[in-house]
């Protein structure tokens, strides 16, 4: 069956994010108050034919490992959503 | 005529745009700093190229927010003509001073090289100085000037002859191998509907001096100095 | 004062003390120099500036013999970037630098960083950056292990264009070349060129007892600690482990800081500024105190930190990028805030410069770094070492091309021209170049795609020239001759627009030092760099070692990459490389002779490293030089190019199609008495092809002669899109000019597009630098 | 109090997506089976102190209008999750 796949991929800890202080700083300059830390990182939605949920998850983590994340600088985590629920 | 150059932290084509503006013309030409709350007096307001604000989040957002930007509507909304240039471009979009959105190539990658452009109008106060069908050659330099809209949108800016310039091959043909980026029907530069306020992905202001290879630029310049708009 | 450890600082072991790669030896010396046993903080200090990245220790003895004067240098060896007079009251500084084992790591980053601090190398000396080059070296674009090399490529590459691209320096040239021997460990070499009035320079020192000392711009993380340690050992499981301590460039803030320097430069309130490069705050500080003959007083917790709880080792080692140290002047503080404020960037005043000659670190007040400076600097011990050359390159050497099999294709004569215009080391680098803004800043006469780039200087007639080079097949397999020709290709390339050569900075690269057979290789490398450089009148204003440049694989190709400025007078006299006019002669200066050893040609065809280095006489050389620059001063010369990997008939095609979109044929007649591979393919030094009207030829032709240099016609430049033609006593090759064109405009492409690694990159690059 | 927000932001439906086709064609290329369709969105979270979870929403949602999304070519949704199970 069809799984919606939602992979989140964010700058590891630690490690430089510019872009995140870049809006960091425009929205403090925008007057909005109590913004903390923020991370930009990417959002990756898949629809993938597989035979499990399980099976689905697998494959989206060697996705992430060959090619969607940078084993470097960046984390991940993957989501699987039964296609009735997928969000887009 | 006094033209004015926005500097924005991140802008990088400023000094180049400054330098054109005032060789192309010898007109008086000042720096606009993007904190400002006037623009000095200026006839032309040019939004140069770079990365402003490292172009985080999405090229031209952050900058579209800035101080300066409220007057350069203004003056726009009063008929004052503003030129934009890749990231320009990118801002005023974002600004919502123009219609559509500038998104990454369709190569994903950085383009820098000399384009083909087709003048597709020739129209005050930008390019009167060009014949309509006129082949020019301009540099591109830019990793997310791939120009979208909503296909009503597009119909529009062609049905109201908005769109000044598209990208060519040599021979002026209007085809997918001579667009560089993907931009949806080869779209390089269009204006707003008063016609007073241009966004274009190629840089005019590095092809003013035969030297480095073009001076298919000029026109745009000469233009803007035959066109005084009077600012209502 | 009495010198704290922490609590929880590590007990100093001999294993401690050789993890920080430092020798029993020199442990001894830090022992003498303190009178007492190091804090683990001071052991971190002492690692990083008796590295060899900072202290040297292999190769000062061997730099100090090239040569570094010349009326027109006005700054040597030592300083970020070395300067030279290119006249009209305008000076150049210009430095290279390597980001090898940060790039083998993370291409993207290793190679954004590089670019970065190149650049903070050239505004910190009060010059306005005007282009960066770059040299580079990939393992085999065709081997089983293409896939992790077009990784490597299409990350370096991304990440050079990127950050230059966004801080708005031109990248206006370089080069690149793949071979098995770089596979585990690429080469990535960035050079920075900046332009300044002569009285605008300022130098990196920390003078004025009581002078405040500012750190500016980012704050300080856990990024690359180590780095400088890191640069200096070989690449392995652990470096690999090592990883989490990449750094991340943020080219948007060295745009402000870029900006904010020259204006702090300008503004007097400074006495000077320094990037915190590899081994960050500690050699910036210390460095700066050596050179003004002073201390410093820092206080640690007043440097601004990204990350909580870090100690004083992580933030005095720490590589975070797009940081600089500032000396202001007494009471000057506020202004130079404001002028940083303008740029959106932060100041912090963590110490000040003392008149102790001690280099001291507080941590709220307590002492936990105290040597004194000049040791820390300058007492790092170095070694001369035995250098043997190994026997294996002596039985490569002895290969003459008369064993050579002609192979089985080669009855078709343009078989190889093919195979040689798809090899990726010859083949157009445009895939590469195309992703490099090379026009902003509007001073581009010629980018990147001829012999080298060229650069007006604004309100002068003037312009200067530049361009990277290195065949390391040939170091390898000669390094003293491979050392001279380097030198000898970059001034041939710079003479081959219009310029005079004025000036070097090289970067070495090089395997082990401990290695016998590597130190023999350095240490011959650099003895024939100097003597090219001496006659060749270009000194070595500054540079960069990078040494133990190995892997599982084994060690690099000897590297020296030379970096080259020239100085052009008459910005209307620059010619390329491409031919010009339909019907012009093409005329031949020097001499064919047999020259197959070390070859692109026996590489591609008959896969084999082979044969001596070609040899090269210098005078010969620079006589060449001379007298091809004073025709291209005549005005009647309308192109030239020197033929370099893949010989002349490689040459002559470059010249063909250098216009891809309008190439035109030509029509040469050669009647060298010379094997067929050894005229067409045989890469001999010292020769270049020009092409100038019919009419000026006996002109031409006459010139060459009274200056001594061997020049002949050689044939025509024919029909545009017409056949390329070249006729031998042997063979003719005859093909059309547009597949010779579509070869060579489609190696490299061909072997990247539609790759996923190319998506991976874009994808990857997304969350740091845009 | 502190609120954990995670914010979506993908290339609206029927806009060009070359990040999402290329993604495709990769793990296509890279002889993953049973990929549908891709897109490549962006990933913002933000610590946001605030008085409660609807005031943190709405500021979040004032935050996208303004900047984190373009409105010509994105589409955005808003999560607020207590600091607790904050995931970074
Ligand atoms: N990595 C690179 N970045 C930018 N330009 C490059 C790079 N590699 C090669 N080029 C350009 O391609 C052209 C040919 O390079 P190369 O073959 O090294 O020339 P040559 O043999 O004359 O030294 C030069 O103009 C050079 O600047
Ligand atoms: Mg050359």
């Amino acid at each position: 069956m069809e799984y919606q796949i939602e992979i989140r991929v964010v700058p590891r800890r630690g490690i430089l994010d510019p872009q995140g202080k870049a809006v960091h700083g425009a929205l403090t300059n925008l007057g909005f108050p109590g913004v903390g830390e923020v991370h930009v990182g990417r959002l990756i939605r898949m629809d993938l034919e597989a035979g499990s949920a399980e099976e689905a998850n697998e494959r989206a983590v060697a996705m992430c490992r060959q090619l969607l994340a940078n084993p470097v600088t960046e984390d991940y985590d993957v989501q699987v959503l039964a296609h009735a629920e997928s969000a887009r | 005529m006094k033209v004015g150059v926005v500097t924005f932290p991140g802008s990088n084509c400023d000094y180049d745009c400054y330098k054109a503006a005032q060789e192309v013309l010898g007109a008086e030409t000042v720096y606009l700093w993007h904190r400002d709350h006037d623009l000095d007096g200026v006839d032309v307001v040019f939004l140069p190229g770079g990365f402003s604000y490292g172009d985080y989040l999405r090229a031209g957002s952050i900058a579209s927010l800035s101080p300066i930007m409220r007057e350069v509507r203004a003056f726009a909304e009063g008929g004052g003509p503003v030129v934009g240039v890749c990231n320009g471009f990118q801002i005023l979009c974002e600004a919502g001073m123009l219609p559509g959105a500038l998104i990454r190539n369709q190569s994903l990658k950085f383009s820098s090289k000399v384009a083909h452009l087709l003048v597709e109008r020739s129209v005050a106060p930008f390019t009167t100085a060009y014949r309509e069908g006129q082949i020019l050659r301009v540099p591109i330099a830019h990793g997310e000037g791939c120009y979208v809209a909503p296909d009503d949108e597009l119909d529009r800016l062609e049905a109201e002859g908005r769109v000044l310039f598209r990208y060519c091959n040599s021979e002026g043909r209007v085809t997918d191998a001579a667009n560089p980026n993907g931009s949806a029907r080869n779209i390089a530069g269009i204006v707003n509907r008063a016609g007073n306020v241009l966004g274009m992905m190629p840089h005019p202001e590095r092809a003013v001096d035969a030297l480095l290879g073009s001076r298919d630029g000029v026109g745009l310049f000469e233009s803007l100095a035959a066109h005084p708009m009077e600012i209502s | 004062m009495t010198v704290h450890s922490r609590p929880g600082d590590p007990a100093i072991t001999a294993e401690l003390v050789e993890e920080h790669g430092l020798s029993p030896h020199e442990y001894e010396l830090i022992l003498g120099i303190l009178g007492r046993q190091p804090t683990y903080t001071e052991l971190g200090v002492f690692s990083a500036m008796w590295s060899e990245h900072c202290g040297y220790k292999n190769s000062r003895p061997l730099l100090r013999t090239l040569p570094t004067e010349a009326p027109w240098v006005l700054l040597g060896p030592g300083e970020n970037a070395g300067v030279i007079d290119v006249g009209d009251g305008l000076a150049v500084a210009f430095k290279m630098e390597s980001h090898n084992h940060p790039s083998a790591v993370e291409p993207y980053q290793g190679a954004a960083t590089g670019v970065g601090g190149i650049l903070r190398d050239v505004f910190t000396m009060g010059a306005r950056p005007i282009a960066v080059l770059n040299s580079l070296r990939f393992g085999d674009l065709d081997g089983e292990s293409s896939g992790r090399v077009r990784y490597l490529l299409a990350g370096v590459v991304k990440g050079i264009g990127d950050y230059g691209n966004c801080v708005g320096i031109p990248t206006v040239g370089g080069e690149i070349y793949f071979d098995a021997a770089y596979e585990g460990n690429p080469l990535v070499n960035a050079m920075a060129i900046g332009l300044m009035k002569r009285d605008e320079l300022i130098t990196a020192v920390a003078e004025g007892v009581g002078n405040p000392i500012m750190a500016v711009g980012s704050k300080t993380g856990r990024d690359g600690i180590h780095g400088a340690t890191f640069a200096s050992a070989e690449l392995s499981e652990e470096s690999e482990a090592k990883r989490p301590m990449v750094q991340v460039g943020d080219p948007f803030t060295e745009k402000l800081l870029l900006e904010a320097s020259l204006e702090l430069i300008r503004s007097g309130h400074i006495v000077g500024i320094q990037d915190m490069g590899a081994a960050g705050l500690v050699s910036s500080s210390t460095e700066m105190a050596a050179r003004g003959g002073t201390g410093v007083d820092i206080e640690i917790t007043k440097v601004p930190v990204r990350e909580k709880e870090m100690t004083p080792y992580e933030i005095l080692l720490s590589e975070t990028q797009e940081r600089m140290l500032v000396v202001a002047r007494e009471g000057r503080e506020e202004t130079v805030r404001d002028i940083l404020g303008r740029w959106e960037l932060d100041a912090e005043t963590i110490g000040h410069v003392t008149d102790t000659g001690m280099y001291v670190v507080r941590e709220n007040g307590n002492v936990v770094v105290e040597i004194p400076g000049e040791p820390l600097v300058d007492g790092c011990p170095t070694y001369t070492r035995e250098g043997v050359e190994s026997d294996h390159v002596r039985k490569l050497r002895e290969w003459t091309p008369d064993r050579l099999q002609a192979r089985e294709e080669e009855q078709d004569p343009s078989w190889a021209l093919f195979a040689l215009l798809d090899s990726p080391t010859i083949a157009s680098k445009r895939w590469i170049h195309e992703q490099y803004d090379s026009t902003v800043r509007t001073n581009t006469v010629v980018g990147p795609g001829s012999d080298a780039a060229v650069l007006r200087l604004r309100g002068t007639r003037r312009a200067i020239a530049a361009t990277t080079d290195c065949n390391g097949r040939y170091v390898y397999l000669n390094p003293y001759r491979g050392g001279q020709i380097a030198v000898a290709e970059a001034a041939r390339n710079l003479v081959c627009t219009g310029a005079l050569p004025r000036a070097v900075t090289d970067n070495l690269n090089f395997g082990n030092p401990l290695k016998s057979e590597v130190y023999h290789q350095l240490s011959e490398a650099v003895r024939g760099i100097g003597e090219a450089c001496s006659v060749l009148e270009t000194p070595v204003t500054g540079g960069n070692v990078s040494l133990y440049n190995e892997s599982p694989t084994g060690a690099i190709y000897p590297t020296p990459t030379i970096g080259m400025v020239g100085v052009i007078e008459d910005v209307d006299n620059v010619i390329t490389s491409g031919f010009r006019t339909e019907g012009d002669a093409v005329i031949l200066l020097g001499r064919n002779t047999d020259e197959l050893g070390g070859s692109e040609y026996l590489k591609v065809v008959h896969g084999l490293v082979a044969g001596d280095a070609p040899h090269i006489d210098l005078q010969a050389e620079r006589t060449l030089q001379r007298a091809l620059l004073g025709a291209i001063g005549t005005g009647r010369i309308r192109s030239a190019h020197d033929p370099a990997e893949g010989g002349l008939a490689i040459a002559l095609a470059e010249c063909a199609i250098a216009d891809s979109s309008r190439p035109t044929g030509i029509e040469i007649e050669l009647d060298d008495p010379l094997a067929l591979p050894a005229l067409l393919y045989g890469e001999a030094q010292t020769r270049v092809v020009i092409s100038c009207a019919q009419a000026d030829v006996e002109a031409v032709l006459a010139h060459f002669e009274t200056e001594g240099v061997a020049a002949r016609r050689i044939g025509r430049v024919g029909a545009a899109n017409g056949r390329f033609r070249i006729q031998t006593p042997e063979a003719t090759i005859d093909v059309p000019i547009a597949a010779v064109a579509r070869t060579y405009y489609d190696a490299i492409p061909r072997r990247m597009e539609a790759s996923p690694i190319d998506v991976a990159t874009a994808l990857e690059s997304e969350v740091s630098v845009p």
